[in-house]
Formats: C-alpha cells, structure tokens, sequence
C-alpha cells in the first residue's frame, strides 16, 4: 500500500464545488454555474485519471489518511481513502460520466428557477459517491452510503412543489413524495448495512491490535488465509446477508427495488447519473469490496446471485408494458443491476464490475437520450404519444439506438460481452449449498436477456420509429433536437456505449484486461476442480445468447413496427396479465396496505390516543383523581362545628390512652 | 387506701375535675360556659402540677401552674374578644350557629 | 491553559449575578434587559470555555474542584463542592452555549414581563450548571430542585393556552420523582455513615464513589429504584414522558429549546452520575429491564412522533425516542454506549434545539404549529430551508453531521451487549427518517396551497446568528468528534472499571452471539 | 382523720360539686358564680399542698380578674334563657364518651397506685413554696419562661385590642 496525498482531492474538488454554487450560485447566470460545477467534477476525474496512471505503473493501491476520525471501545476509525484498482474502475465512471452529465445538465436546466441549487445538489452527490468509493474503510463508506441517499432525495424532489405525470395525462405521486420513498427505503437497507458493520466489529475487533477493524485492508488481511480461527462461517454469513439488505436498498434490488422507478420524478440528467449509471450501482460495488467475505460463505453467494436473478427477471416482465420512458428505463436499470449481482454474487466480481462499468454507459446515455427526448417534446413522456422522431431527433436518435443495441446484448457492442460473461460464469458457476444453482440462475438471466431485447426495442419503435402520434400533445409544435451541450456528452457515450466491450474480450479471444486489472484488488473462489468446460461450450453459449437478443428484437419490431393491431390484441386477450405487469405486480399498493397503513393507524389509534392518552395519561390523571375524591370525602369531616373537632381530639386521646393501657398491660 | 390525702387522692380528683370540664365542653351549647369548662381543665391540671411539686418537694410545678395560668388569661380574654365580635354578628353565643370554617 | 481560580463558582453563579442586574434594572427598558442577559449568558459562555481549555483529559477523576464548608448542623455535613470531569464538562458547555442562543432567539418572541422572562432564564442557567457540577448530594439536590422553580414560570407565565396544566404536569411529575429521590438519597447517606462510623452524615459524592459501602439486596434496589425513577421521569423514559409533549407543546420556544436542550439532560446526566455508580448489584439486576423500557421508547416515540400533527409534538416525541436511544446506551455498560450516550446528549441538545427554534420561527410568522397549515415554504423560506433541513438530518443521524456519532457508538454498544437491543433499536434509526423526513416533507416541499404561506418573510439576520453557531457545532461535531470522545474516555472508564470491580468479574456478561449465530446458519460443507 | 383529711375531703366535693355546676347549670350566670365556688375550694387545696402562692394568685388571678371577665361577658351579651337546642342527643354522646373515658382513667389510676406518701406536713420546711422561693426561681433560673410568658400576655393585650378595634371599625 501506497501512501499519497492527494486522493482527498476527489472527493473535496466537488464538495468545493457545490458549496460555491450554493454560496456564489445564486449570483451567476445558469450557464456560469453549470460550468463551474462541470470543472469541478472535471478536476476530479484529472486527479482519478492521475492516480489511476499511478496504479497502473506502480502495481499497488494508493492510500490518503486524512485524520483519525474518531476512536472508542478499542475501535479506531479514520478518515482515509484507498484508490485500488476497484476504486479506480469506480472512480473513473463516476467523475467521468458525472463529467459528462454535467455538461449536459447545463442546457438541460438551464431555463430553471435555480440551477445553482441544482448543480449544488448535484456537485454534493459527486463528493458523496466518491466518499462511498474512495473511503478506505466502511464508516467512510457509509458516510458516502448515506450521503448519496440524501442527494438523490433532494434531487427526486428538486421540483417540490410538483408531481409526476401519469401517462394518461393525470397528477401521479408527488415529487417530494417519492423522494421521501426512496430516503426511507433506503434507510431500510441501511439498517442491514449499520447490523454488518456492528457484527464485523464486534467479532474482528479483539483480533485487531490498533483498531481499525473496519479498514478494508485489515479485513482483508484477517481473511486471506480463510475465517480465522474461533469464528464460525455462521457469522460471516450473517455480515454477508445484512451488507447484501443494504445492497438490496441502495441497488434496487427485490424486496426494496420500489424506490427506483418513483425516483425517476426528479430531473433527467439525475436519473441518468444517480438513479442508473453510479448511485445504484454502490451495492454492487460494496458485495465486489467485501468479497473477501463473501467467498467464504455459499449460502451468502446463492441469495445475492439468486435475488439478482429474480430481481432481472421481474423487472424485465414490468418493463414490458410501462408506457413512461424513464420507467420503461428504470426498470430496465432494476433489471440490469440484478445482472450484477448475478455477477458479483457469484464472485466472477470482474464481470459484475465490467457489466456495472458498460451498463453506466448505455445506460447514461439511454437515460440522456430520453431527457433528450423529453426536452424535445416539451416535457411529454409517454412514449404512445411519440414515435417517428427519428426524423426530427437524428443525434439523439442515433446514439440511442447505439445504447440499445448495447442493452440488447448485440455483438460487437459493450452490453454482449459484459452481459454474456456473467452468463457464462453463471454456467460454469458451482455452488456447494444447492449445486444447480448456476444452471437455473443462467436459464433465468437468458430469459431476461430476451425480454431485455424486447422492451429496449418496443421503446426505441414507439419513440423514434411508426407514425408520429404526438401532434394533439404538442398543438402544432415540432419536436426538435437539443443544443450540443447535451448532445456532445451522448456522442461520447455513445462511442465509449459501442467500444468499451473489447476491455473484457472473453478469453477463447483474447486477453480479458479488465480481470487482470481487478485481479489484485478482489477476492477469488478456489478453482473447483473437475468442472471443465471447453471452448466449445462457450462459443455455443454466446451464439445462443445472440440469437436470444435477435429474437427479442426481431419480435419487438414485429409487434412495434407499423403500429401492428397486435399489442392492441395482446393485451385484449390477456387483459389480466397486463394489468398486473402494468401495475408492477401491486408491490407498492401490497407495501402500502400491509405494512404502511397498519403502522400509521396502529400508531395513530391506539399508541398515541389510547395507550398515550388514555392508559398512560389516565394512570396519571387518574391517580389525581382518587387523591381528589379522597379529599372530597375526607373534607365532610370539617363541618366548622366545635364540637365535632371536639369529639375527635377526645377519640384520639382515647385512642391513644387505650393504646398506652394495653402496652402497659403487657407489661412494659 | 388511707383516708389521709396522699398523691393519688390529688391526682384523683384532678381526674375528675378534668372529666367534668371535659363533660362540660363536649355537652354544653354556650360558648361562654364551654370556655368556662375549658378552665375547669385548665385547673386540674394546675392541681397536678402542685401536688406532683409537693411530691417531689420542687417548686417547679409553681412555676408551671404560674404558666398556666398566664395562658389561661391571654386565651380567656381573646377569646371572650372574639365571642363578643361573634355575638354582634349573629346575636348568638351558641356554637352550632357558628360554622363559617366548614369544608 | 490553567483553570482560572474559582472558575466553577464563576461560570455556576454569573448569570445569577446578571439576574441581580437584570432585576435592579428599570422594566421599560426592554432592549436593555435583553442585552444584559444576553451579555451575561455570553460571558458565561467565555468563562466556560476556559474549562474546555484547560481540562486535561489524561487525568482521573475531578478536576477544578472547589470545596468549603456550607452547613454543618446536627451532625449533618453539607459541603458546597464544586467538580467538573469529562462527563459533565460537555453539558456544562451545551449549556453555556444554548442559553445565549434561547435568548438571541425569544428577542421578539416575548414583549411581555420582559424582565421576569430574563431573570428566569438566568436563573435556571445558574440552575442547570449547578446540577452538572454539584460534587454533593444535598447540594445536587437543591440545585435540581431550584431548577423547577423558573421553568415553571416560563411555561406557566409565558406558555400558550393550556400552559397551566401543563406547568403543573411538569412540576408534579418531576417532584413525585424527585421526593423518591431525596429519600433515597438520606438513605443513602446513612448506609455510608454506619458502614464507615463517622460521626457526621455526609453527602459526598466522591467518597461515596471511593467506598464500596452498599451491600447487594433489597435496600440497594429500593435506593437504585428511587434514584432511577426520579431521572427516568426527568429523561423522560417511556412510560413516564406524557409530561414531555405538552410541556413543549405550552412552552415558549426559548422554554422548549432549553427543555429539551440541556433540561432532558439532566435526567440522563443524573442517572450516569448517581443511579449507575452507585448501585452496581441493583445495576446489574436491573440494566436489562431498563434497556427493554428504553427501547420501547425509541420504537414508541418514533411511532407516536409519526402521526402527529402539530409539529412541537413531533418533536416532542421525537426526544422520547432519541433519548430512549440515550438510556439505552448508558444502560448496555460499555465504552461504545456509554461515550455515545453522553454524545448523543450533546447531539439531542443541539438538534433538538435547533428544530425548536426553526418551529418557533414559523410559529412568530403563522401563529399555528399545525402541519396541516403548512406546505411549500421551501420557495418563500429558502435560507429557512436549509436550516430546518440541517437539523432534521442531524435527528435523524446522518453521517457528518453530529447526530450519527451518537446514534452509531450507542447501537454498536448495544449491539454487542445483546444482538437483539441493536437490532431493535436500528429500527429506530429507520423510523426516525420515516417521521422526520415526512414532517418536513409536509412543511417544507409540496405546493404552496396557502395564501398566507405566500408572504412568509426568510430568516432575519438574528434569525440567522440563532442558527448558525447551532449549525456550525453540529458540522464540527460531526466531522472532528474525536477531542468530544477523548475528553470523556478517562471518566467513562473509570465508571466502568469500578462497576466491574465492584461486581465481581465473574458477574459481567460475556458475548455469546457467536454460539446463537452459528446455529442459525447452516455449516460449511466440506 | 385528721384536719389535713378533712379539709382535703370538704374542698374536694365543694371543687367538684361547683365543676358540676359550670356544666349543669343552663344559665351562664350560675355557672359562673357556680366557677368561682370551685376555684375558692381549689385554692383550699393549694393551701393544703403548702402551695400558698399559687393559691393566692388562684383567688386574684382565676376568682377575681378571670371571673369578673366572664361575668362582664355575660352581661353584656344579656344572656338568652336556655337555649332549646342545649339538651339533646349529642350530649348525651358526651356524657357518654366522658364518663367511658373518666372510667378509664379513674380505673388505671386506682389499680396503677402512685407510688409514696407525701412528706409529712412537719417535714416540709417553711420556704417551700412561700413568696421568696417562687420569686427566686422566677427570676433566676426560669427568668427566659417568665420573660416569654410577659411576651405572651403583651401579644393577649394587643391581639384584644385588635379584637376591639376591628370591631368599632366596622361599626
């Protein structure tokens, strides 16, 4: 390890940034801000770009510590960044694509009430993710875990005082609403992440000498020749499901995905950035940074590879029918993040990471292409009153087709070789717990890989292709293409969307670079002996998955092409299914009547009105009462009349004199 | 018993010159003869005192009588002030009309 | 730095010394009334910062100890004695710094009986700092006691509607417990005096401390039960905090913001410094039962702070929670809970505080605390905005701001106490976003549906000298808490160490979440 | 049974056939007059027990000044004849309760037996109880209780005086 000094400039160059947008902000022009907001995120990537080079010729991880953060129980906590080559993969996406997105934020929000809060919030999210990547251990971690929740909070909600819109025209779930949706789902996960970290500290911490149980490394070094003595693989499980419950929040994962297709409420280029190319992908990143735990335990392996799986699968189904084109992409986004986790569930962590590298682009550039779209088409989202922008949009048009393609899984785009790496490793995938495991997760992820064809298609045919259907939306005005700001950052993704694939060539082809950089800086399972597969199988895997993608498309332009009667017949002959998968499966409305209803009137009815105001107010006021009514009593003895007061002093000395005779009676 | 008047023969008729004065005021309606009973206690008291000091050949029994007395003065006299101001309000010495101190 | 000479009694009888002032003053002259306490508060504030400088941390026990006969009569032994440690020198300066910001605060608030708001306030000041620094138990006591005596007139003479019964839940709640303790504490004394034979009674804390007098048995869980009640009462611990919501609710904004800002502390303070101390065998018997109430609290008071709709009794019930959180860390018994729960004090004190004020001030604008009545502000309020949402996320803990220091050491405590404590306190931390960030949500974002939200004016310049140092605290707290926890660690473990030894080694619970959590999983197939 | 036995035994029932007077007697002029035959009989007693001060501040005190208040009272008030409500259920009480009480002391205190005899009249030397021991007393050792009891007849004075005032006042 590498000590440098610079590495706290990643994360300080936009935190600098967003507090000058918010001081000097409100003094600049738009295009001012923006730009200032766009060189500090630059300046970041120059100072991730430099440590990377510094990786790559010196062959080992980089490390800042700034200061100790804070020190007890035994417990030493600083406040450090480690650039390994995890990070750098990390750190490299993030500032760049966050590059990319703020420079096309600035003709995006340009016409806004206040971009300065916008590119404040949108600097604050840069420092956090670099927190959450670059911190060496995970308080620091999670300091950027829970910083990137708040500003995808405040940036769901950056127009407060508005609503989403439905596709069919009416007020859907208010901004605000839905960014408190994703905050609190959020925190839900945190809740698993918080457990890990008190579980890793409570067993680690007496093998610790200095303390600093929660530093990548030292956790690292304790794991390497497998669990250290006198700690059951039991416990290393449990850390590895309760930082898998954190994954599941933050990365959108089945139970807690529910967030992420309401956070689409906030600005575009937010969705593009935090909600599909770098903030969701933090749980990803995480299962990768603890690898060294989670090869130890199977069951662990077979919960995150098998939610992935279920998660990739379930989302696609939903995004078949949505009619919004930031939810068809952000269930897209759902479903291709559990395509990581198939990945880095399985511990083939390089293809995850790969898959989370190419997916940022495309998935970027989609999501840009669609604020393209909506700029375009005057803030209209529902792609059944779109198609034939082809003609008007051709830039946006063009890349977004490349970032399909990739989606779909196409040769020679970046989606084929990440996404068919993960299915192949899922093929090869041996898991001790319930040994089919890797069969069955591979039949679902190929599944998903067709209906991934299919929706991608489905959106790219009713937006930009058939007959132009939004004339009544837009009263005679003409959709048109956005100014360059936004469309040079789509070309650049759009070329990075088409060759980045060729950095992870699956190995019958050549070199897999990607593999060998994060080689050193992620745990490895134990080659499993007798599980040979030759160049045979994989060749005819990848062919099958080709051939799944085509099918999907071809079937997506056969139901999408010329408006074909078909959809319509579809969804007439399984009006059921469609409305399930139109509703998402009632998910929110089952979240909202089980657990969300019952916990609001439970505490409404009968903790705060009858157990707060009636048992443990009327204990109080009832123990008032009973001294009161003993003196409303007792006060009938005052009747003013001296010779009631009289009699009781002669009853009490008699008393008391009967009381001295019988003392004295016993002989005293 | 002897006939010649010892200490318990005092005591005695302290007693029950005690429970007359008490008989007096539990029974009698009249303030003014209840506070005359009241001194009828006052008085046994004072005759134990004596007796106990012949007794006991100390003369601070005296002295306590003395006392006594001096409380018996200061009490007759305010309180016959205040029958008198309670007379003039209701035109009666009798106790039961006086009962502005209930509940 | 030196400690400065008789820098205790300084800082504990200054701001009686601006009552005096205050009071010689002429009515009328309200501004002036307001810059002496004020002034007064401020240099208080100074004084006490030569304590932060000058405490060393390395040393053990008390520091800038002032002790002198007070009253010895009938073989009773009062010492007026005066000691500052690590434990009580964070609330000292919680203290000295928010009574200036409370004053700052009521500057317009209050036009009414000026003079007697003042010197109330700086009465209690002198109250409050007494009771952190008293070495004596009578001595304590009286400061304790004299601490009701102003605060009832701030909520009974300058609270809202209902502001009698309120005063007078609060007083009675907090002398039902308080009498408890003062038998208690007689009992106390006298075990001492007859385990030791010395001729007098004394209440010294510190010889009480030194000897391990109190045999385990029925007398030592009465007088611990005493003592834990009065301050659980004070905390307020579920089930005794339905005084809390409607004392805050009555109070002033000023009256609020110190309630909960140093008043809540001294329950918490008291049971660190006597109830757990004192009595380690009822300790130990009890700490279980005392952690389960305390979690109760914390899911409760998330629970009932969600629903309400008036926002000071949100908040209110949002201090049931945190200070459930801070019960239950004193009660787990370690370093992590034991360092958290004094910071979470600090924490409570200023987030708390700081979401009082920002209430007060749309309470002066709108005259309803109703959150129904609100919506939108975040476009009329922007500079209020950030404030309010500063302070929200410090309640709720969020990492780098100061909150999650003391949420953080406090579950770990817990958790490694007893897994399932941890557990379900986290809840809280989930449930505390959930009605923070609604309430916000409700009052702060939406669309401005009001016609007389729309006039709102920002945040005064005084407004913003409120906020600011509250809000620059919480940052420096948050990011460098280090100094905060080493300043307390000497006392912390001396506090634990003499619990351990007093129990007996053998007593102390050992961890045995290995053996639980093994059995859950299932075994690695070879 | 000598003079001493004697004179003890006649003062005794004048004493209490004069208290039973004070409580039977339905007019208060009686009672009064009934008071002061007692407190002559009582002095009697004192003389008996050597107390010869007390007995003469008991004739000047209790049969002169306290008497003729009382007598003053009376008269001023122009006594109603007895008053109808004077007899009746609630005296019997008292008699009841008296007497059961008075039973139960007398009954103690006769099975009880004081113990001792008084010293013998001879005995008693004649300084006891004279004018100049009790005046010693006062005013050497018990000079704090004499000095509180002036204290105290001053606040009588002064409270009736009050009484007085308050009263023509109002008038």
């Amino acid at each position: 390890m590498h000590s440098v000094s610079y590495l706290q400039y990643i994360p300080l160059f936009p935190l600098l940034g967003a507090l000058l947008c918010a001081v000097l902000g409100p003094r600049l022009k738009p295009a001012a801000v923006g730009a200032l907001a766009t060189v500090m995120v630059g300046a970041s990537f120059a100072v991730s770009v430099a440590a990377f080079f510094e990786v790559r010729s010196g062959h080992q991880a980089l490390q800042t510590v700034l200061y100790t953060w804070n020190a007890l129980g035994g417990l030493t906590v600083d406040v450090g960044f480690l650039f390994d080559q995890l990070s750098a993969v990390m750190a490299l996406v993030v500032t760049g694509v966050s590059t990319l997105i703020h420079l096309y934020s600035i003709g995006y929000i340009a016409h806004d009430r206040s971009p300065w809060r916008f590119f404040s919030y949108l600097n604050l999210f840069v420092f956090s993710m670099a927190l959450l990547i670059l911190g060496n251990n995970l308080l620091v971690m999670f300091v950027g875990w829970e910083g990137v929740g708040l500003c995808s909070y405040l940036l769901i909600g950056f127009w407060y005082d508005g609503w989403m819109k439905e596709p069919g025209g009416q007020r859907g779930m208010a901004n605000s609403v839905a960014g408190m949706k994703a905050f609190v789902v959020n925190r839900i996960g945190d809740f698993g992440f918080l457990l890990a970290i008190f579980l890793i500290v409570v067993t680690f911490l007496p093998k610790v000498a200095d303390g600093r149980v929660l530093d990548f490394a030292v956790l690292r070094a304790l794991m390497e020749g497998g669990i250290p003595s006198g700690i059951g693989l039991g416990i290393i499980t449990t850390i590895c499901l309760l930082l898998f419950v954190g994954a599941t929040g933050k990365s959108a994962q089945l139970p807690l995905y529910v967030w992420l297709p309401d956070a689409m409420a906030g600005p575009t280029p937010v969705s593009a950035l935090i909600h599909a190319a770098t903030m969701v992908t933090a749980g990803v990143y995480m299962v990768a940074r603890m690898s060294f735990f989670y090869i130890q335990s199977p069951t662990a392996q077979l919960v995150v590879a098998g939610v992935g799986a279920a998660t990739a699968l379930f989302a696609a189904t939903i995004g078949l029918v949505q009619r919004d084109i930031k939810k068809v992409l952000a269930y897209s986004t759902v479903s291709q993040l559990g395509y990581m986790f198939i990945g880095v569930g399985m511990c083939a962590y390089s293809a995850g990471v790969f898959h989370l590298t190419t997916h940022a682009f495309f998935k970027a550039l989609l999501f840009l292409g669609a604020g393209s779209v909506i700029h375009g088409m005057h803030e209209e989202q529902d792609i059944y009153r779109m198609g034939g922008l082809k003609k008007y949009m051709p830039l946006t048009y063009w890349t977004f087709l490349v970032a399909t393609i990739a989606i779909a899984g196409i040769w020679p785009f970046a989606g084929f070789f990440s996404k068919d790496e993960i299915l192949w490793q899922a093929f090869n995938y041996h898991n001790e717990v319930f040994p089919e495991a890797g069969r069955v997760i591979w039949a679902v992820g190929l599944t998903g890989a067709l209906l991934t064809a299919f929706y991608m298609f489905r959106l790219v045919a009713l937006t930009f292709w058939g007959p132009e259907r939004f004339h009544e939306v837009l009263h005679g005005k003409h959709p048109h293409e956005s100014p360059w700001t936004m469309t040079l950052p789509l070309t650049v993704l759009a070329v990075l969307s088409f060759g980045a694939g060729w950095l992870a060539m699956p190995h019958i082809w050549g070199p897999n670079l990607f593999h060998h950089w994060l080689e050193p800086a992620v745990a490895a399972l134990p080659p499993v002996g007798g599980h040979h597969s030759g160049p045979g199988l994989e060749w005819g895997l990848m062919i099958l998955s080709m051939g799944i993608a085509g099918l999907g498309i071809a079937s997506a332009m056969g139901f999408y092409r010329q408006d074909a009667p078909l959809p319509t017949r579809m969804k007439a002959a399984f009006p059921g299914l469609y409305r399930v998968l139109y509703q998402k499966y009632y998910v929110d409305e089952l979240y909202d009547t089980a657990v969300i209803r019952p916990l609001v009137s439970v505490s409404r009815g009968f903790l705060w009105k009858f157990f707060d105001v009636n048992v443990i107010d009327g204990t109080v006021n009832g123990l008032a009462s009973a001294v009161r009514l003993c003196g409303m009593a007792l006060r009938r003895l005052q009747t003013g009349l001296v010779h009631t007061y009289a009699y009781f002093i002669v009853l009490g000395a008699l008393a008391f004199v009967f009381y001295v005779m019988m003392m004295l009676s016993k002989g005293l | 018993m002897s006939w010649l008047p010892e200490l318990q023969h005092y005591v005695l008729l302290a007693t029950a010159l005690f429970f007359i004065g008490l008989i007096g005021v539990l029974t009698r309606r009249n303030a003014i003869v209840i506070f005359m009973s009241i001194e009828l206690m006052l008085n046994a008291a004072n005759l134990c005192f004596v007796a106990f000091s012949r007794y006991l050949g100390s003369p601070v029994g005296h002295l306590f009588s003395f006392m006594v007395m001096v409380v018996a003065a200061c009490e007759v006299a305010v309180g016959l002030a205040i029958i008198v101001l309670i007379f003039r309000e209701r035109r009666s010495v009798n106790v039961d009309d006086v009962n502005i101190m209930r509940w | 730095m030196n400690y400065l000479p008789s820098i205790l009694s300084t800082v504990v009888f200054l701001p009686l010394l601006g009552t005096v002032l205050v009071v010689a003053l002429p009515s009328r002259e309200k501004n002036l009334l307001r810059a002496v306490a004020l002034l007064t508060s401020l240099a208080t504030f100074a004084a006490s910062l030569n304590l932060w400088f000058a405490f060393d941390p390395a040393a053990s026990g008390f520091q800038a100890v002032e002790r002198f006969w007070w009253l010895w009569v009938f073989g009773v032994q009062v010492d007026y004695h005066l000691g500052v440690d690590g434990i009580s020198l964070l609330l000292v300066l919680l203290t000295t710094f928010i009574t200036p910001v409370v004053i700052l605060s009521s500057w317009h608030a209050i036009e009414d009986k000026v003079k007697g708001y003042h010197a109330c306030f700086l009465v209690l000041e002198t109250a409050m700092l007494g009771t952190f620094l008293a070495l004596d138990m009578v001595l304590f006591y009286i400061f304790w006691e004299a601490m009701l005596l102003p605060m009832y007139f701030i909520i009974g003479v300058w609270g809202g509607p209902r502001r009698l019964y309120a005063t007078i839940k609060f007083v009675l709640f907090t002398m039902a417990g308080s009498v408890l303790m003062l038998a208690a504490l007689i009992w106390l004394a006298i075990s001492f005096k007859q385990f030791t034979g010395n001729p007098t009674l004394t209440f010294n804390l510190l010889e009480f401390y030194a000897t391990d007098f109190l045999r385990p048995g029925t007398a030592q869980s009465l007088m611990f039960l005493a003592f834990t009640l009065a301050f659980a009462i004070k905390v307020p611990m579920f089930p005794f905090h339905t005084w809390l919501p409607d004392a805050h609710v009555e109070a002033p904004t000023a009256g609020s913001v110190i309630l909960a800002g140093v008043l809540l502390k001294m329950g918490t303070y008291g049971l660190l410094r006597f109830a757990i101390p004192l009595f380690p065998h009822a300790l130990h018997q009890f700490a279980p039962a005392i952690c389960i109430l305390a979690l109760v609290g914390i899911v409760y008071g998330a629970l009932v702070a969600m629903v309400q709709p008036d926002l000071k009794k949100l908040v209110a019930y949002s201090s049931v929670s945190h200070l459930g959180f801070v019960v239950l860390g004193l009660f787990v018994l370690n370093d992590f809970g034991l360092r958290g729960a004094i910071y979470q004090m600090l924490n409570h004190g200023l987030s708390t505080g700081l979401l009082f004020l920002a209430v007060g001030v749309v309470y002066e604008r709108r005259h309803t605390r109703q959150i129904e009545d609100f919506g939108g502000l975040a476009r009329v309020m922007p500079m209020f905005a950030v404030g309010f949402m500063i302070a929200t996320l410090s309640s709720i803990g969020l990492p780098g701001l100061n909150g999650f220091w003391g949420e953080f050491p406090i579950l770990l405590g817990a958790f490694a106490a007893r897994p399932v404590f941890g557990i379900i306190a986290a809840t809280g931390v989930i449930l505390g976003a959930v009605y923070m960030l609604w309430m916000f949500r409700r009052v702060m974002f939406g669309p401005l549906t009001r016609p007389e939200n729309e006039v709102l004016r920002d945040l005064s310049p005084r407004e913003i000298a409120v906020f600011v140092p509250m809000i620059v605290v919480m940052f420096w707290m948050g990011l460098f808490p280090k100094p905060f926890f080493d300043v307390m660690e000497k006392s912390v473990a001396e506090v634990l160490a003499r619990h351990e030894q007093r129990l007996g080694q053998a007593e102390v619970p050992r961890l045995e979440i290995q053996a639980v959590l093994d059995s859950l999983a299932p075994a690695r197939k070879n | 049974m000598g003079a001493e036995s004697f004179f003890f035994y006649l003062f005794g029932v004048i004493v209490l056939a004069g208290a039973l007077g004070v409580v039977v007697m339905s007019n208060p002029v009686y009672s009064a007059i009934s008071l002061v035959l007692c407190f002559f009989a009582l002095a009697g007693e004192y003389v008996l027990l050597h107390a010869h001060f007390v007995a003469a501040a008991q004739v000047l005190v209790y049969a002169g000044a306290i008497m003729v208040l009382f007598l003053f009272v009376i008269m001023l008030m122009n006594p109603t004849p007895a008053d109808a409500r004077e007899a009746g259920g609630s005296a019997l009480l008292g008699w009841l309760l008296g007497g059961l009480f008075f039973a139960a002391i007398f009954v103690a205190l006769i099975t009880a037996r004081l113990p001792g005899s008084l010293p013998v009249r001879s005995e008693v030397s004649g300084y006891f109880g004279s004018v100049e021991q009790i005046g010693a007393e006062l005013f050497t050792r018990y000079l704090w209780p004499f000095e509180t009891a002036g204290v105290i007849l001053l606040v009588g004075i002064v409270g009736v005086v009050v009484l007085a005032r308050l009263h023509r006042k109002e008038g």
